[in-house]
């Protein structure tokens, strides 16, 4: 099912006019090569595992508890979480639940802004079988056809303890470097873009961002 | 209220006049006479507020309903005014000009069951759909199951079966009814 | 802008000596609450799996699949609910619904994976860690989603009943029906238990739509007696109905009676349109006008084949007519039944005895197939000394008395020996006829094979039920009218290889009592005379009944039984669906061709095993 | 006081022209849907001609979930599940607007402690976003020790919801015929000790932000609405009391059990979003006072649920009603029309964010300094999946 | 009678008895599926026969302390006659009395017996043909008396 990357290394960002075409990279995403030596690498993933930075982007009734997460109750930040506000400074991007399509566009926009290595948690039961919303017209009904995911948080919505728990667990996950969804990304492109495009209809934007 | 109703009975020919509740009376009157109804009972009957405006498509008559509430705070009534529409291209006159928000709610008609309010602004601009490429998502002969189905699919590892026919299968597979 | 305002900010300084809101293990220090809603308990051994969880999920999120201990329990589908925590929302709707109590909520809710299509689990027998969470959300007292109490049936009082033979339930009204068809969720689990495999749900459906004429062809579909069993049937669906496992069961029989009385008589064959019949040109000869025997007629019409029905009474209809008194079935509702049957091109021969007034060798020559159901009608003999003293009836020959309009005569003081529906029919029938009646029964009320609805209206009617007493010997009274029956007090005890406890008999403590007569009502047996001694071989006769193969078919070919005399159950909806399904099992022994796998043949008989 | 200006003919609602953005002279900005300061999932189309917005189109719809299509397909039973999606921080003004026009159109009357437990409900639910909203506000103009302080009580107040209806967020409390259950044990303590909290908490905010110096120079003037801006736009709620309009849907025309309980409608004379925040200010308290008479006054037994049919195929008389109740942001409201059959043939959900963010915002911005656009959309107190549902 | 395998004996001789009468029976049985019924008397009381025999053989021991349920429902029915055309109703009435008798005559003895341990194996004779009853009573109870 999935198609290997193709051999041809640069994107042709069809849809966008000659002039727009020049505003963005249109070079393949490059998959994230583990440093050479095994010290450094895990050196690398606990340093990564242990400033979560978590982009400010609610797309979904998830959010509504990502507040109380990063406010004092919960008090994320101890874990090294923090929420950030441009994709280019974030590394995990919290996926809150539902998608839908429109903001799917602008998901795999701000996604693919993001710089390696970057990491997906899904948040509730939307992602996972479309959940509440599984009839609806406008909402995807598995989210890792579009962005590779690392983790997911069943509920509805699950609590901010489970988010904690949640972030340990990648936590962990990184620090055993097991968290390759970028790379599956870059590796699978091919077929991600074509799930992508087969439910953004009006594809008015470059294939790869960044 | 009764007064006022009697009156637009005799005025606007306004049919089906029906208290709801207290509070809420519900009338219909012809397309054409809509705007002119809802225009004077905005400026001369106190009904201020337009709660919202929506449609009610009647797929098996032909027809969409589309209903304007209106408010009256003094008398706290409520007036819910309807109107009929053919469901295959009709357009309806515009109340945009009468509500700051009467646009948005015509916009968002447009959009969900195609009705063209003419002189609307920004009507064919997306509102909550982009790159939509269906018939318009509200109208009830579109089948919002069959097309999440197709296009977004659904996770794999399911299957249930009835109670009743899997008793039938397994506990008494010659008997019953459907055996004639 | 003032001093004031400039120095407010300050004041966040305040906060630094309060208690801080910060929750220092979260995922430790806070399970849910005591009521939250968190994954999914099911007790799977309380389960029936109706199903209705998964009617009531709004998003699909629960599949019903088979578990294999649970296969084949009485009452119960053998399916469980199984979650897909890629839907569930955690509304607890399925809680709220679930007609067994069995799914309840945790309150764990911490579920991390990195496989998506690991969300499924069968509660209740897919390990998991909360299954026995003691805390989490369940359905509060006093909150239901469906009316859990049925509607009452209209009842002639007590004292109104006794005066006269008048039909003691009334029926329901239209509102009343609806109301109580609403009550039904559906699951289908009636179907099963049901011996004709009635369509309830869709013939309940009917009613709520009101469509009475599709209910009336849905139940003609599986019952030609609808009007029949819509009063007297023993209604096994509903000891099983979901409904009634915390609330009461859904009058299953009642709305049955209730479409059969909102249609005449006069629609049904335009209504069940069987006009449509190709005769096929066999010939089918049935012995025993009963249930059993007419449904057998019924269903191999609707086949095409030509029935000749063989009754020794002058009418047809069996126990039916001679055993159920017409306060519980009018002779009206049961006419309504047969006479469409007979409607349909059934040749009725009544008065006719097997034996005497035509062998039955003879109907194996004339006939392509034969079907026997000639009941249980020999009375059972307490065989106790005195028994056969004049002033000692048999239950069912007084039935048969009233039912022919003869006068029993029970005369005043009247004891009945037994606890079956016989022995209340029989007490019931002795108070209205004027009599004062006693009931004694060897074992406990709740014991009683009876319906528990006959036991407790014949108690409400004044009849006294004597529970724990023996009849050890009659003798003669003083008075040269009456008879004198000595019993004595059995005490329970419990066998010690299982069962039921068996009642012992308590020498010391005996009574003697008389009586204007004694009505024995003590069970029934088949009378097989008929038959010659060498076919009483070929058929297969055990413990006096005969034991078919899987469609009704005997060792002997062309001759298929069904009814009281061929199972263990002994009533008329077992005799109605072995009716149904020895027309099944002839029209594929008459159409070799059509059903090339058949199974109707001598060979096959009992190797199926014997019909439940 | 009520205060009807009538319709002022005068005002013009006419479509600017778009702004011709080849000249060079001005920047065409995108705040949202990815952006800090948006309040939930939504984007404005801001037209800048140095810092200040000289054109403003809001763009919604990445929350839409088709909520009224999906009802159609639902019965009366399933559909009381998905309403309280509609709206995160409020979901049990859907809950209550929905049970309530089920019940008026099938004629089923609502137990006595079931009324009061639903006023409860909502009013819990309204402190809760009024909390969650004044963290926003303060976060909006830059002071973020205030939506620690506010998120975390609101939370206390989710603890509340939790040990009552079983869940944090989506409560699905309220259902057709009543409520899901009775007030556990030892509720009524706890909710009070949390209330004594509370507005312990709202003195300290109303000193440290109220006062502040920063927040008053940023908030004061900005997005003032006229009152002649009211009914033409249909602004309701605390935005339109923030003006002098005494309107409020639990007085005018009470619902549940609102009439036996004792306030006083909350009015301003600021029509800007200091104005407007100081009036939720003071709602909030008002919400603590009555959570607090609705704790002394709620029946511990008897029913909570009325005599319900079978859910499972549960029809409904034909008819059309309208309901609707003051949620934190006004007018919030459920139209509901039944066929007779076991589907609902068209539910319209009105929430007041409809106008406040499209019609009134995109008025309001222009003029605006870009670095107070969030501050002014907070302050409407929008919400968007209530628009586009 | 003196020695505890002359006992034994005559027990087991009664027992094979026992079994011929039900067998004979069965061959003259008329009704419809008595036969069967009687043959699997005689198998019956075979198999009692076999249990006396591995009791005389030291494999099996009887057990006289052993409480046997006594349910009492022969004692007071009245005496039917084996015809030809024994009803499974009679049959099970037969085989009660038959049992009970034995029962009784063992009972007797054992009151007799001046010997203890002689009395010892009437006692467990006893019981065990009081087994024997419970086990046809309990079939009468279950299915002749089931309506009752």
């Amino acid at each position: 099912m999935i198609k290997s990357l193709s051999t041809e290394d640069t994107l042709e960002n069809s849809g966008l006019s000659a002039e727009e075409q020049q505003l963005f990279c249109n070079a393949r995403p490059k998959a994230y090569e583990p440093y050479p030596i095994k010290a450094v690498e895990d050196f690398a993933n606990w340093a990564r595992a242990n400033s979560l930075w978590i982009l400010a982007f609610g797309t979904g009734c998830g959010a509504i508890e990502l507040r109380p997460l990063m406010t004092a109750r919960f008090d994320a930040n101890r874990f090294g979480v923090a929420g950030r506000p441009t994709p280019r400074q974030s590394s995990v991007f919290v996926i809150g639940g539902y998608a839908s399509v429109k903001t799917l566009k602008r998901i795999i926009r701000s996604y693919e802004q993001m710089q390696g290595p970057k990491f997906v948690i899904c948040l509730g039961i939307c992602p996972v079988n479309g959940g509440m919303y599984f009839d609806s017209y406008n909402t995807i009904n598995q989210f890792d056809l579009y962005l590779p995911v690392d983790l997911y948080i069943t509920g509805c919505m699950p609590r901010p303890e489970v988010l904690v728990a949640g972030i340990m667990e990648l936590q962990k996950k990184i620090k055993q470097g097991r968290c390759d969804g970028a790379n599956r990304y870059v590796e699978n492109f091919d077929w991600y873009k074509a799930n992508q495009k087969k439910v953004i209809k009006n594809w008015d934007m470059p294939d790869y961002n960044w | 209220m009764n007064e006022l109703t009697n009156r637009l009975k005799v005025d606007f020919d306004a049919s089906e006049i029906t208290e709801r509740k207290p509070g809420l009376t519900t009338l219909k009157v012809a397309k054409d006479k809509a705007e002119t109804l809802i225009r004077e009972l905005r400026d001369r009957e106190g009904f201020t507020h337009l709660n919202f405006m929506t449609c009610i498509d009647y797929i098996e008559d032909g027809i969409f309903t589309l209903v304007y509430m209106l408010h009256n705070y003094e008398q706290k009534q409520t007036l819910g005014i309807h109107v009929d529409i053919g469901r295959d291209g009709e357009e309806m006159v515009s109340i945009h000009h009468l509500w700051a928000q009467a646009w948005t709610y015509q916009r968002e008609l447009r959009e969900a069951y195609g009705i063209r309010f003419p002189g609307s602004p920004r009507l064919d601009e997306d509102f909550v759909l982009e790159g939509w490429d269906q018939i318009p998502p509200m109208r009830r002969e579109f089948d919002t199951q069959k097309f999440s189905e197709e296009r977004f699919g659904h996770r794999e590892g399911r299957q249930s079966e009835v109670p009743r026919d899997h008793m039938k299968v397994t506990l008494y597979p010659n008997r019953g009814g459907d055996e004639q | 802008m003032n001093l004031k305002d400039l120095l407010s900010p300050f004041f966040v300084w305040q906060r630094a000596f309060e208690k801080p809101y910060t929750s220092m293990r979260p995922t430790i220090d806070r399970p849910g609450a005591p009521a939250y809603r968190g994954f999914h308990i099911n007790v799977a051994e309380t389960c029936v799996g109706c199903g209705s969880c998964h009617t009531i999920c709004q998003n699909h999120a629960i599949d019903m699949v088979p578990v294999e201990q649970f296969q084949g329990r009485p009452g119960d589908s053998g399916l469980r609910p199984r979650f897909d925590y890629g839907r569930c929302c955690w509304c607890g709707l399925c809680v709220d619904i679930c007609t067994a109590a069995s799914l309840r909520m945790s309150n764990e809710y911490a579920w991390i994976t990195e496989d998506p299509t690991e969300f499924h689990f069968t509660a209740g027998v897919d390990d998991k860690a909360w299954q026995d969470n003691e805390h989490g959300y369940r359905r509060a007292e006093g909150y239901h989603l469906y009316p859990p109490k049925r509607i009452e049936m209209d009842m002639l009082s007590p004292e109104e009943s006794v005066q006269s033979f008048d039909e003691v339930a009334r029926g329901y009204n239209e509102e009343q029906a609806k109301k109580e068809a609403d009550r039904c969720v559906e699951c289908g689990i009636c179907v099963a238990t049901c011996p004709a495999h009635m369509d309830v749900p869709d013939y309940i459906h009917s009613i709520r739509d009101g469509d009475y004429e599709k209910g009336l062809q849905l139940m003609y579909r599986t019952n030609p007696f609808p009007a029949t069993c819509g009063r007297i049937c023993t209604r096994r669906c509903e000891s099983v109905c979901p409904v009634g496992i915390l609330g009461e069961p859904v009058a299953i029989r009642w709305l049955k009676r209730f479409i059969v009385d909102q249609v005449d008589a006069g629609e049904y064959t335009r209504i069940l349109n069987n006009d449509a019949v190709v005769e096929s040109g066999h010939r089918v000869a049935i012995i025993g006008a009963g249930p059993g025997g007419l449904s057998a007629a019924y269903y191999l019409r609707q086949y095409g084949h030509a029935v000749s029905v063989f009754e020794a009474q002058a009418s047809a209809g069996g126990m039916l007519r001679y055993g159920v008194p017409s306060y519980r079935l009018p002779d009206a509702d049961l006419d309504k039944d047969i006479e469409y049957i007979v409607s349909l091109g059934v040749e009725m021969n009544y008065n006719t005895r097997i034996g005497k007034d035509i062998s039955f060798e003879q109907l194996l020559q004339d006939y392509d197939a034969v079907f026997l159901s000639t009941g249980l009608s020999v009375p059972s003999s307490m065989r106790i000394q005195g028994e056969d003293h004049p002033r000692v009836l048999s239950g069912l020959q007084v039935l048969a008395d009233v039912a022919n309009g003869r006068d029993p005569g029970i005369g005043r003081k009247v004891a009945v020996i037994g606890g079956g529906n016989v022995a209340m029919d029989a007490s019931r029938v002795s108070r209205r006829l004027g009599g004062d009646v006693t009931i004694l029964y060897r074992r406990r009320i709740a014991d009683m094979p009876a319906d528990t609805e006959e036991i407790h209206e014949s108690q409400e009617e004044g009849c006294t039920i004597v529970p724990q007493a023996i009849p050890v010997e009659i003798v003669d009274a003083a008075d040269s009218s009456q008879v004198t029956i000595k019993w004595g007090e059995a005490e329970m005890v419990q066998d010690p290889k299982g069962g039921r406890p068996r009642p012992v008999l308590q020498e010391d403590r005996m009574h003697e009592e008389s009586y204007d007569c004694i009505i024995s009502a003590i069970g029934q047996g088949s009378n097989l005379d008929y038959l010659s001694r060498e076919i009483q071989d070929q058929l297969a006769i055990e413990w006096g009944k005969f034991s078919p193969g899987e469609y009704q078919h005997t060792g002997l070919a062309r001759v298929f039984v069904g009814g009281d005399v061929a199972n263990r159950t002994a009533d008329a909806i077992s005799a109605i669906e072995d009716g149904h399904h020895a027309a099944r099992g002839i029209n594929r022994f008459l159409n070799p061709d059509a059903y090339p796998n058949n199974n109707t043949s001598p060979d096959t008989t009992r190797s199926e095993g014997e019909q439940q | 006081m009520t205060q009807s200006t009538g319709h002022s003919a005068s005002l013009d609602f006419t479509q600017p022209e778009p702004v011709d953005l080849s000249s060079g002279k001005y920047v065409k900005l995108w705040q949202g849907p990815q952006h800090p300061g948006i309040t939930g999932n939504m984007s404005l189309e801001l037209v800048l001609d140095g810092d200040t917005i000289i054109e403003c189109k809001t763009h919604v719809g990445y929350l839409h979930r088709a909520f009224e299509k999906l009802m159609e397909r639902r019965n009366y039973i399933q559909n009381f599940t998905v309403v309280c999606r509609i709206a995160v921080p409020e979901p049990t003004f859907n809950e209550y607007l929905y049970s309530a026009a089920v019940e008026e159109l099938s004629g089923i009357e609502v137990p006595e402690r079931a009324i009061w437990l639903r006023t409860m409900n909502l009013e819990l639910m309204r402190l809760a976003s009024f909390l969650m909203w004044i963290g926003g506000i303060s976060g909006a103009f830059g002071k973020y020790t205030v939506p620690n302080w506010t998120l975390a009580y609101r939370d206390y107040v989710l603890d509340l919801f939790e040990e009552m209806t079983g869940a944090r967020i989506y409560h699905m409390y309220i259902v057709p015929g009543g409520v899901r259950a009775g007030m556990p044990e030892g509720f009524e303590e706890r909710a009070r000790a949390i209330m004594d909290g509370a507005d312990k908490l709202l003195d300290q905010i109303e000193r440290v932000l109220f006062n502040n110096v920063v927040f008053k120079a940023r908030s004061k003037g900005l997005g003032i609405i006229t009152p002649d801006m009211v009914d033409p736009y249909g602004i309701v709620g605390p935005n339109a009391r923030a003006c002098g309009f005494a309107r409020d849907l639990r007085k005018d025309e009470p619902y549940l059990a609102y009439d036996q309980l004792d306030f006083d409608i909350v009015t301003g004379n600021e029509p800007d979003a200091y104005g407007r925040a100081y009036c939720r200010l003071l709602e909030t308290r008002q919400s603590i006072n009555l959570i607090r008479q609705c704790l002394e006054r709620t029946p511990t037994d008897g029913p909570f649920q009325a005599d319900m049919p079978n859910v499972l195929h549960w029809k409904i008389p034909p008819g059309e009603t309208y309901v609707k109740a003051e949620c934190t942001r006004g007018e919030y409201g459920y139209y509901m029309v039944s066929d007779g059959s076991e589907y609902v043939r068209r539910v319209h959900v009105r929430g007041p964010s409809y106008t406040h963010a499209i019609a009134v915002m995109e008025r309001l911005a222009v003029g605006t300094n870009i670095a107070d656009i969030a501050g002014l959309m907070v302050s409407l107190h929008t919400y968007p999946p209530e628009i586009e549902r | 009678m003196n020695t505890v395998d002359e006992i034994l004996d005559y027990a087991i001789d009664q027992e094979q008895q026992a079994a011929d009468f039900y067998a004979s029976l069965a061959k003259r049985a008329e009704k419809a599926g008595m036969k069967e019924i009687l043959l699997e008397f005689a198998e019956e009381e075979k198999r009692h026969k076999e249990r006396l025999l591995a009791v005389k053989s030291g494999d099996h021991e009887l057990t006289p302390e052993q409480e046997v349920l006594d349910l009492k429902i022969s004692d007071y029915l009245v005496e039917v006659d084996a015809s030809d055309d024994i009803s499974y109703q009679d049959a099970l009435i037969v085989a009660m009395k038959r049992e009970r008798a034995a029962y009784e005559l063992y009972s007797d003895m054992a009151e007799k017996v001046p010997e203890s341990n002689l009395r010892q194996v009437f006692v467990g004779l006893a019981k065990e043909e009081a087994k024997h009853k419970l086990f046809f009573e309990s079939e009468y109870d279950e299915r002749v008396l089931m309506d009752n």
